[in-house]
Parts: C-alpha cells; structure tokens; sequence
C-alpha cells in the first residue's frame, strides 16, 4: 500500500484537491440555491411554492450520475462545461435541493413566537425572515447541514464517471494501471476520510452540545 | 371609519372568528378607551388569546369590525404593520429574538422600522433597560437571563416603539413564582402611565385588583361579564364568573 | 437539439424499452432486498449506539462512523474487488446488495439512534421510575415513539438507496443505468435520449415512493 | 488461491459449460441485441465457436453461457469467478500477463484515433500539445499506451464507448482513442467522424482465463489453431468486417 | 444497611452531587420517616428536583449515603429497579406514555414489572382512575387530555405499583390555574393515607399548610431549613427563607 502510494503520491494528491475544491464549491452554491428554493416554499405566493416544490422534487428523486451525464453531455453543448465543472454543477443542484428541505424544516422548527414577536414589534414579513428567522435557522440546521456536507463530499465521487479528475477517478485509472484495485480503493479511502470523519465527529459534538444547552433550558 | 371619537383606541363590533370550523370568538363587541387598563380573564380556551391576537392582527377575523387606532383591521386596504407600530404586544413566552442580544432585541424595530438615528435609539433603549431593572443586563443574550428578566426585555421592546396601547397574554404565568412580583411591578407603573391604553390577561387576581379599571370575563368565545374592577370582584353577575373565581382564589 | 429529436424515436424501440424496463426490475429488485435486509441490520446497530453498552457500543460506533463516512461508489468497488480475498465468490447481484446493505444499514443505524435520541427523556424517567427495566423502557416506551420520528428520514434514505443502485454501473449489473448505456452502445446518438428515459423512469420510481411515504406518514399521525 | 479455478479445464468439463465474458457496449466485437437479450460480435461467435472445438477436444458436450464484461471489470470478474475466460477486445501485454494467462492471439489490431472530419488532425502526433484532449475508456491499456505518443495531451477515461463518443460529440476533447477495430464500429454510425492516421500500436488479441491455467490455455490454442483450419475463423471475419469501411478485411484473414 | 430503624423511609447522609463540576448538593442530612408528608420548597435551581429524583436512582450521586426503604442507593450491588417499584414518582410534565391508551399506561408497570394477572391488574387500575375521577378516560390517549387530567393519570400510574413512598417534583406547575385545585385535593387525600410517605415539592404555599407535617427548605444545594409546618409558616429561623416565603406569597 505504501509503495502505491508513494509511487503515485502526485496523483492521489492532485485528486484529493479536486475532490476539495468540487466539494467547497458545490457546498456555497447548493447553500444559496437551498436557501433560496427554501424561501419560496414559504413565501405567500402559490407559484413560486410551485415553482420551488418542482425544483425540489426534481432534484431529489433522479439519481446524481445521470443528473451529472446530463450537464457532461448536454449541457456542454450550450456552454462548454469540462468533466470537473459538469460535475461540481450537477453536484450542487443536486444537493441544493436537499439543503432546499433543511433549511425549510430548519425554518418550520423555529418557534413560532420568534416570528409573532417580530411582527407585533411591527418587523415586515421579510425583515422578520432576513433578520430574525433565518438565522435560528441555520442554527437549528447545522447539524442537519453538517450531514449534508458530508453526503456532497462523498458524492463528489460521481466526478469519476465524467473524469473529472478527483480522488475515485484517479482511484479507478490506477487501479487499472496497477492491477491493484484492493489498495488503490483503500487509499482513497482514506482520504475521504481525512475530510468526512473529522466533520462527522464535530457534528456529533454539535449535537451533543445543543442537546445539553436544550436540557438546561427547560 | 377614522372618524370614530377620538378617544375610542380599541373597537370590536360583532366581531366573528373560526378557525377551520371552530367557533373561537362570537360576536364580541368591546370598546376600550384611550388610557384605560383592562383586565381580561377567563377559563382556558375561552378565546382570550385569541382576541388580543386579532387586536395586533396575528389572528385574521371573518366578521365584524374591528377599529385599532382609526383603521379597521378587518379591511384588506389597511396596512397592518401601521397599527403594530402603534399597538405592542408582551407574550407569555417572551417571545425575545434568540439570536439578539438583549440591547438589540430593543433596538431592532426603532431602527429598522421608525429609522431611529442610532445615537437616539440607543439612549433610549438604554433608559428603557434601566426602567425596567436590567441595563447591566444590556450586552447579554436572552438564554443566559431568568424568565422574568426575559419579560422585562420583552416589555423594554414594546415600549421602544412608543406604542399607543400594549397588549399582556399572561405576561407571568410561564415564570417561577419569585419572579413575578418584578414583573406585575413594572406593568403595573405603564399601566399607570395615563397616555397608555393596557390590556391584560392574566390569573394574578390580587394583582388585577389593583391595577384595572375594568374587568371583562370571557367563557366559550364570548364576553359574559364587562364590570368596573370592584363591582366585578365584590359580585360578579354570572355564575360562571364567580364559580371561575372561587376555582382561581381557592388554593 | 434536431438530432436528439429524430434519434428519440429510433432509441424507442419495443425491445429497447422492454431491455430497459428488465433494468428497472433487477434496479427494484436490489432495492427491496438491501431495504430488508439494512433495515435490520440498521436497527440492531443503531439500538447498540443508543443503549451505550461498555465496550460493544464504542466499537460498533467507530466502525459504523468510518464506513457512513465513505462514498458508496468506493464501497461497491471496494466490496466487489475484497469478497473474493476472503473467499466469497459471488454474483454481481449479491456483491452489490452487499454493497449497498453494508452502507445503508450504517446510514439507518444512524437514523435511528438520532430517532431514539429525540424521544423525550420525561419517557424514559416516567418508564424507569415505576421499575421498568432498560430494556423494557425500550421496548415499550421509547422504540414505538422513535419509529414515528424516525421514518421520514427512513423513508428518504431508502429513496437515496433505489437512486444509488445506478452506481452498481460501475461493477456491470445489469440494472437500469447499465442497461442505459446498453441501448446507446448500439448508436451512439442514442446517448442523450436515453439518460433523458433513464431520468424520466428514476423519477417516477421515488416520487412515488415518496408520495406512498407522505401518505403512510399522514396515516401514522391520524 | 483462487478456489473456484483451480483447475479451470477440469471445471467447464465438469459442468458441461463455459461462461464466457463478453463486451455488450463494442460494436462489430460485442453488442447487446436488446431482443433477444444475447450479445452478439465477432468476440461472441469466437467464443461460441471455441467451445464447440473445446466439445470435441474433450468429448464432453459443453454449452457457452456469456457474461457482459466492460473493460474495467473484466479481470475482476475473472478473478471473481464469475466467468470462466473472457474473449473482450483484450490485448496480451506483458504486465496483464502477470495476472492472468492468455491464449495466442486470435486477432490482430492496432491503437488508433477517430477524430471529427476537418479537425485537422492528421495522425496522433497532432495531438500531442497541451491544448488537446484526447478520450478514452477506463480500463483499456489505450489510454496508458496514449501517453507515449501524446505525452503532452490531456487523457480523460471514460466509463464505456457509448460515453466516450457522446463526450466527443460534445466536444469533450479532440480525438477518441482505442482498437483501430473498435473506432471503425462507432465510425460506421457516426457519419462526419474517421479513423485517421492509421495505427501506431499493434494490439494482439487473447482469450483470457486466470493464472496458472496451463491446460485450459493449451486446449484453447489446439481449439483455435483447429477453427482457422477448418475454415470457420475466416467466415467469421468476413462475417463481421467485410463491407465495414476503411478497413481491409482480407488482411485479417488466416 | 439494611438494620436501619424499620420507621425510617429515606435518609440522605453527608449527600454530595455533582453536575460536571457544578455542585447541586452539598453536604445534606435528611430522615423522612414511613407515612411522613414532607413538603420541600425553595428557588429555582436550589436542587430540589436533583434531590427528589436522587432518592428515585435518576440521578447518581456522588458522596455519601442515600438509604431508601433499607437499600443504600449508592451501593452499587443495589438493584435500583427493586427500589424504584416501591417509590413512584409524579413529574412536572406528567411524562405519560405518549403511545399508549390512558389505561395501558396505568397497567404497563404493574403488568411487565410485577407480573400482576391480567384481570386483577385491570379491575384495580379502573379502581384507580375511578379515584382520580377519569375512569371514563380509560380509552382515551394522553394528547386528548387537559394538563390536569394528565396529571391525575400520572398519580394513578404510580398508585398501581402500590408504593411505600410518593415522589411529587411541582405536580401542579405546569397545570392551568383552574385545573391547580382538583389535582392538589387528590394529593391531599393520598397523603392523608397514613401508610404512604409523601415529598412533595411544591410553591403552592397554602396547600403545603394544609399538607405538609414537615417543610424543608433548601437554597444553593443545601438544606436550610427543616421545621414543623406550623414552625415554619408562623417564622422561618432562616432570613433566605423568610425572604422567599414572602416574594411568593405577597402577589
Ligand atoms: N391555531 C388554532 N387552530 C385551531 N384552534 C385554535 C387555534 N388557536 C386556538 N384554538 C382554539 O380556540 C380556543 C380559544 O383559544 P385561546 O388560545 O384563545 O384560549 P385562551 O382563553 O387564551 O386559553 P388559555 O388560558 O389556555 O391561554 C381554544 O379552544 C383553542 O383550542
Ligand atoms: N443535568 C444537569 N446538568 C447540569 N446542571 C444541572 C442539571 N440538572 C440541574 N442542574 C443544575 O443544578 C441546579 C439545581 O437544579 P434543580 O433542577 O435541582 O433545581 P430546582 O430546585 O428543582 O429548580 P426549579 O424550581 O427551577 O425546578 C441548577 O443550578 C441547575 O442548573
Ligand atoms: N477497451 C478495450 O477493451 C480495447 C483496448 C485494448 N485492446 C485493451 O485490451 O485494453
Ligand atoms: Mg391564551
Ligand atoms: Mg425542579
């Protein structure tokens, strides 16, 4: 393992970085479309609740792979998307639509005398969503958001069947150089590791710790 | 309908409200004059919260007028946020934003809403907190006060926006018994203050004794009992009033 | 534009739409068989994390962490590439309801522990406080209360599970995707009409999934 | 090591069968015919023809079942045993040959580059500068062979044919890359697309089984070496490559 | 351990508690004897909740000894569901099975702790809901019910293990003003039986004059106070207390 990995440490190393880069990428974009698909679900107008729930359930219910092939194949032809962009593209509007929902139920958890203080104080519907709503919100979502990065992370892995260059890509063109697919697939294992478990243990924390602060509270 | 007498604040005319199918308020009419203190009390589920609701528009009415401050809120022309400006409101759960603190819980609406210069809003924010008892409390944030010092925010918060009349739903029955002394203090000292029309909910008889001018009694949506404080506690008219009375007082 | 029009006729034909919907049975097959079986699996390992047995409860965790933490494409090729090292000399069917089990069931084991965990304490302590063993607080009180929270997010995570078949792709199961590429193997124009159906059939396939949830949900809340 | 191979002639003897992986993305070699769900190609009559040489070489009646195999998989499933052998477009190369055995080669072809007509792209070495890209397919030694003669192009793998050309299509890169044999396949249904260039590799063609299968490969070169004597492997060339343009069919022949 | 005086119930010895390193309680002394009513009270976050559910094995303690009906619960040979099935124990929330009909909640325990017949099981669980005036809610489920009823539930779930000793952490706290008096009176005349021991924490202080043989109060953790109810309501020797007595009372 250690002689494959030496030997190719440049490409693992390449592939790790593109993996990041999808996932950061996907993850501010997915936020702002989540967010804003969220929005519209709640908002007094019945076409843009339309609107939103088709995005959602759109994006929900079609697998990522063919979700990314689309963009790789066909979007391409409107502007030129490579392997990497397709992906990350794909990868974000698939995940904003599950952000879409947690940041909706995000919403929906937020104690509705939050808002009824607001308006009483005489805040407008969209003063109260901007500066009193959505930020209990995010708040409440973290953990929740938390998972979600952690999904897009490992999704990002669907990169490799638009050989966009990531961490499964390169694990899949080394094992097939190498013949030796058992400690290629254990390498990059590992590095999405480095980036998922940490993540995972300090959402864990978060829990933890919004669950004590809860218990005290009441 | 702005030209209702002038010292008419809050005017309930027949008004009707369901929700879904459930008959929540029937035909209430109800006129509190500006500078009044009203006291309302009533069984659970008789339908208080929901009136004081309607007054600030959180609950739509299906029937009936009803007048806040000149504009009829059952007209769909009337700007809501207009009469909260004027109208505050204290819950029964403080209802404080989380995320602010306790001076920013204060200055938020004057400055978002009434575009308070920041100096001026802040010198008054700060004389409200001291009002109220709590100005050292001014940079903290509400999860780290007791439930009584998050009334009194909530309290210093309404009164930021100079409102014409202010609106109590229980303002201490979520609070430990120590701390609502404080907090039925405070609202007494408004209360008093001439210019300000209060309505109250709330099961402190003794302290409604004190502070109301009037009483109403609701049962089932409706309004059974509409009395000056002493004629109401001396012999309230309906059965139900004193039964609800002596169920409250007897331990 | 031109050409994925004219081509959508010809990569319909009868036995290109037949050879599809075959994919679609092994895709529902592999489905309800890693369901099953990572719903058990999912449930005894995510009441092992909650109950926090010495020891047990600690291991199970780590490991259930690391593989949750994994992308399931690597599970599948890493599962399909190991089985025979160890002996197990299987059908790509079977190393792929493998695959998809071991990843699902620790996705579910963690669903579930968080539903066990959102159950009240006050349930516990009133079960407790009339002598109630652990077990039976569990069994009586907290489990039936948990089920309900818990399948919404349940119900989502086996929707993930029928979509994530198509990365069985990758080890040639025959199951819808594969049979995709398929159909556009013998013309290569058929490519986009193809993952256009392909789209098309996965959609149908969990919004109604989904829609049997919502309306299973509405019934447990009635 | 292998438990289920240890002896691999002794096993298909055994069962009265051979499961043979084929490719079912590989026009002209091995296609699915979504009919009848069987594969068809010159790989696949090979394969079928072999087993009834393998029949009479042992006397026992054996049947050919096939397995689809894509380039990435097909050693795995060997070595999976899942199949016995796979007849799959696959070259003998020395570092393969480490792994598993192969038969002599039962069909020679050479690497190529299928590119859009006008590109001007003349040969693969118009490709080699850093603004190119050339595509290719996960698991075939044609994208590792690319880099010594484009070492300066990028070399994107793709998941199968039918992708890899889609991607070119859509301007993905500049050229695709395999087997002259395979390209001449997506040529004949891609108009406006050529092989160019001719070949620059020789790709040697082998039946593949699982290490130390000494009696299963023997058998299989008496088998082949019978089928181009009696006349059935020419009948399958013209079978599949006569009339397919570009390519000389004759010279395939043996 | 177990030759303690057969009248004693519970005994808290040199008691240490530790939330963390938060210290809850410190250093307490208390006997409650069998058939004892004893009423605790004291500020929010004094720790009576942490002693109550002490004696009940919901929260370890860290110091000391804490006998209950003759086991030690710090010893950890003690099988504390022993204990636990003769000492129920009534939450400010009630904590009713949320799934399971108003009978099945009443019946469970006895059913699968104490292996009670079926029939017998039943005929006393109606029995006690007919004492706590809700037999004809035996089929309901908790959400149907108001705070009061569920509260009444939860005394009648307790009743059915046949306790030696009741635990009542503010029974009536969370309950509306109305619904305060019906669940006071049934734990008035549960107490009275002369063979049940009562703690019982509470702020309602004219109930407790009623109730209670003994009122302990506790500020910070400790015990303050331990006197004869008439003792302590006429002058608590303590200043804290008295301090407190008034706050609650005065509104
Ligand atoms: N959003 C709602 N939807 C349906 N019914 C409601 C809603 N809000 C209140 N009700 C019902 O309307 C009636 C009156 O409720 P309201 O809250 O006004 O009573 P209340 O007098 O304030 O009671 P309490 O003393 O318990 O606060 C009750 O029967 C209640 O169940
Ligand atoms: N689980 C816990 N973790 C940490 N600290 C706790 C915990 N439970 C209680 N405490 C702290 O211990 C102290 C005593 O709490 P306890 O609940 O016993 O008080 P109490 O007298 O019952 O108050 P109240 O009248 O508000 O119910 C408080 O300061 C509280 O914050
Ligand atoms: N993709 C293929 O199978 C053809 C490429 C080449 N003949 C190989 O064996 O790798
Ligand atoms: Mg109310
Ligand atoms: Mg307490």
């Amino acid at each position: 393992m250690i002689n494959l990995l030496t030997s190719n440490f440049g490409a693992f190393l390449t592939a790790f970085g593109y993996t990041v880069l999808s996932s950061i990428i996907a993850l501010i974009a997915s936020l702002i479309l989540g967010t804003l698909f969220a929005i519209l679900q709640i908002v007094p107008s019945r076409i843009a609740r339309g609107i939103a729930r088709i995005y959602v359930e759109v994006f929900r219910n079609i697998p990522l792979l063919i979700i990314v092939m689309f963009f790789y194949l066909v979007g391409t032809r409107v502007i030129a998307l490579d392997g990497f962009t397709a992906g990350t593209i794909g990868l974000s509007l698939y995940t904003s639509a599950f952000i879409a929902e947690t940041v909706r139920a995000g919403i929906n958890a937020v104690d509705i005398g939050q808002t009824e203080g607001a308006r009483a104080n005489g805040l407008s519907f969209s003063q109260t969503l901007r500066i009193i709503v959505l930020p209990q919100a995010y708040k409440i979502a973290i953990p929740s958001l938390g998972n979600q990065f952690i999904n897009l992370v490992k999704n990002s892995s669907i990169l490799a069947f638009v050989a966009g260059g990531d961490l499964m890509y390169t694990a899949n063109n080394v094992a097939a150089a190498t013949f030796d697919s058992f400690n290629s697939y254990i390498i990059v294992g590992i590095f999405y590791l480095i980036i998922t478990l940490p993540l995972s243990y300090y959402m864990k924390y978060l829990e933890a710790k919004t669950k004590g602060l809860a218990k005290e509270d009441s | 309908m702005a030209e209702e007498k002038k010292d008419i604040m809050i005017q309930f005319q027949d008004v009707e409200k369901y929700y879904g199918s459930f008959h929540a308020l029937k035909k209430v009419n109800l006129t509190i004059d500006r500078g009044e203190t009203v006291v309302l009390i009533g069984p659970s589920g008789s339908g208080k919260s929901t009136l004081i609701r309607a007054i600030n528009g959180l609950e739509p009415i299906q029937e009936g007028h009803l007048t806040v401050n000149g504009f009829d809120i059952h007209d769909p022309k009337t700007d809501i946020n207009k009469i909260r400006k004027r109208v505050g409101m204290v819950f029964q759960h403080f209802n404080l934003y989380n995320n602010k603190s306790v001076l920013e819980n204060v200055m938020l609406a004057p400055r978002i809403v009434n575009h308070i210069p920041e100096e001026e809003n802040e010198k008054y924010a700060l004389d409200l907190l001291d009002r109220v008892g709590l100005k050292d409390k001014a940079g903290s944030m509400p999860s780290m006060l007791s439930g009584g010092q998050k009334q009194r925010v909530a309290i210093a918060r309404s009164l930021a926006m100079k409102p014409l009349a202010l609106l109590f739903d229980e303002p201490t029955s979520a609070l430990d018994p120590e701390m609502i002394g404080d907090v039925l203090r405070i609202i007494q000292e408004i209360a008093n203050d001439s210019d300000l029309t209060s309505l109250i909910v709330t099961h402190e008889m003794n302290f409604a004794r004190k502070v109301a001018n009037r009483v109403i009694f609701m049962a089932d949506g409706q309004i059974l009992e509409d009395s000056k404080t002493e004629d109401f506690f001396n012999k309230p008219t309906s059965e139900r009033a004193q039964q609800f009375v002596d169920q409250v007082l007897d331990h | 534009m031109m050409i994925i029009a004219a081509s959508i006729f010809d990569a319909f034909t009868p036995s290109n739409i037949n050879y599809l919907l075959g994919g679609l049975g092994i895709t529902i097959g592999v489905s309800i068989i890693s369901v099953i079986a990572s719903l058990v699996i999912g449930a005894f390992v995510g009441v092992i994390m909650y109950e926090k047995v010495p020891f047990l409860s600690r291991y199970v965790t780590i490991i259930n962490d690391v593989i949750r933490n994994l992308p399931l494409l690597l599970i599948i090729f890493f599962i399909y590439f190991v089985l025979p090292r160890i002996g197990l000399y299987l059908p790509v069917f079977w190393a792929t309801v493998i695959a998809m089990t071991v990843f699902e069931s620790t996705m579910l084991a963690e669903i579930i522990r968080g539903g066990l965990l959102a159950v009240p304490a006050g349930q516990t302590e009133g079960a407790r406080s009339v002598g109630m063993s652990n077990a039976q607080a569990l069994m009586h009180i907290v489990l039936p209360q948990g089920i309900k929270k818990m399948i919404p997010p349940i119900i989502s995570q086996l929707i993930s599970l029928v979509k994530d078949t198509s990365l069985a792709v990758g080890i040639v199961l025959a199951e819808m995707t594969f049979r995709g590429q398929i159909v556009y193997a013998q013309n290569s124009n058929y490519t986009i009409p193809v993952f256009i159906a392909l789209a098309i059939m996965y959609f149908i396939l969990n919004f109604g999934l989904s829609l049997i949830a919502k309306w299973f949900d509405r019934r447990m809340a009635a | 090591r292998n438990a289920r191979h240890v002896d691999t002639w002794e096993r298909v003897q055994r069962l009265g069968a051979i499961r043979w992986g084929v490719k079912a993305d590989t026009k002209l070699f091995g296609l699915m015919n979504t009919k009848s769900g069987e594969p068809e190609g010159f790989d696949v009559d090979i394969a079928k023809a072999l087993t009834v040489q393998l029949s009479k070489q042992s006397g026992v009646p054996m049947r050919a079942d096939f397995t689809v195999v894509t380039s990435n998989t097909r050693i795995q499933l060997l070595k999976n045993a899942n199949i016995d052998g796979f007849i799959a477009t696959a070259t003998i190369t020395p570092e393969r040959e480490k792994i598993i055995d192969f038969s002599n080669s039962y069909f020679k072809a050479g690497q190529a580059i299928l590119v859009k007509d006008g590109s001007g792209i003349k040969n693969v070495r118009s490709l080699n500068n850093s603004k190119s890209t050339i595509l290719g397919v996960v698991g075939s030694n044609s994208v590792i062979n690319i880099k010594k003669f484009a070492p300066k192009a990028r070399v994107l793998a793709l998941g199968d044919y039918g992708q890899a050309m889609a991607a070119l299509k859509a301007g993905q890169g500049q050229a695709l890359t395999t087997d002259n044999g395979i390209l001449y396949g997506l040529a004949t249904e891609n108009p406006g697309y050529s092989v160019v260039g001719g070949t620059f590799t020789t790709e040697p063609y082998g039946v593949a089984y699982d290490n130390h299968q000494t009696a299963m490969v023997k058998q299989t070169n008496r088998a082949l070496k019978a089928i181009i004597a009696n006349g059935t492997y020419n009948r399958l060339i013209r079978k599949w490559f006569r009339g397919v343009p570009g390519l000389n069919w004759r010279s395939l022949e043996r």
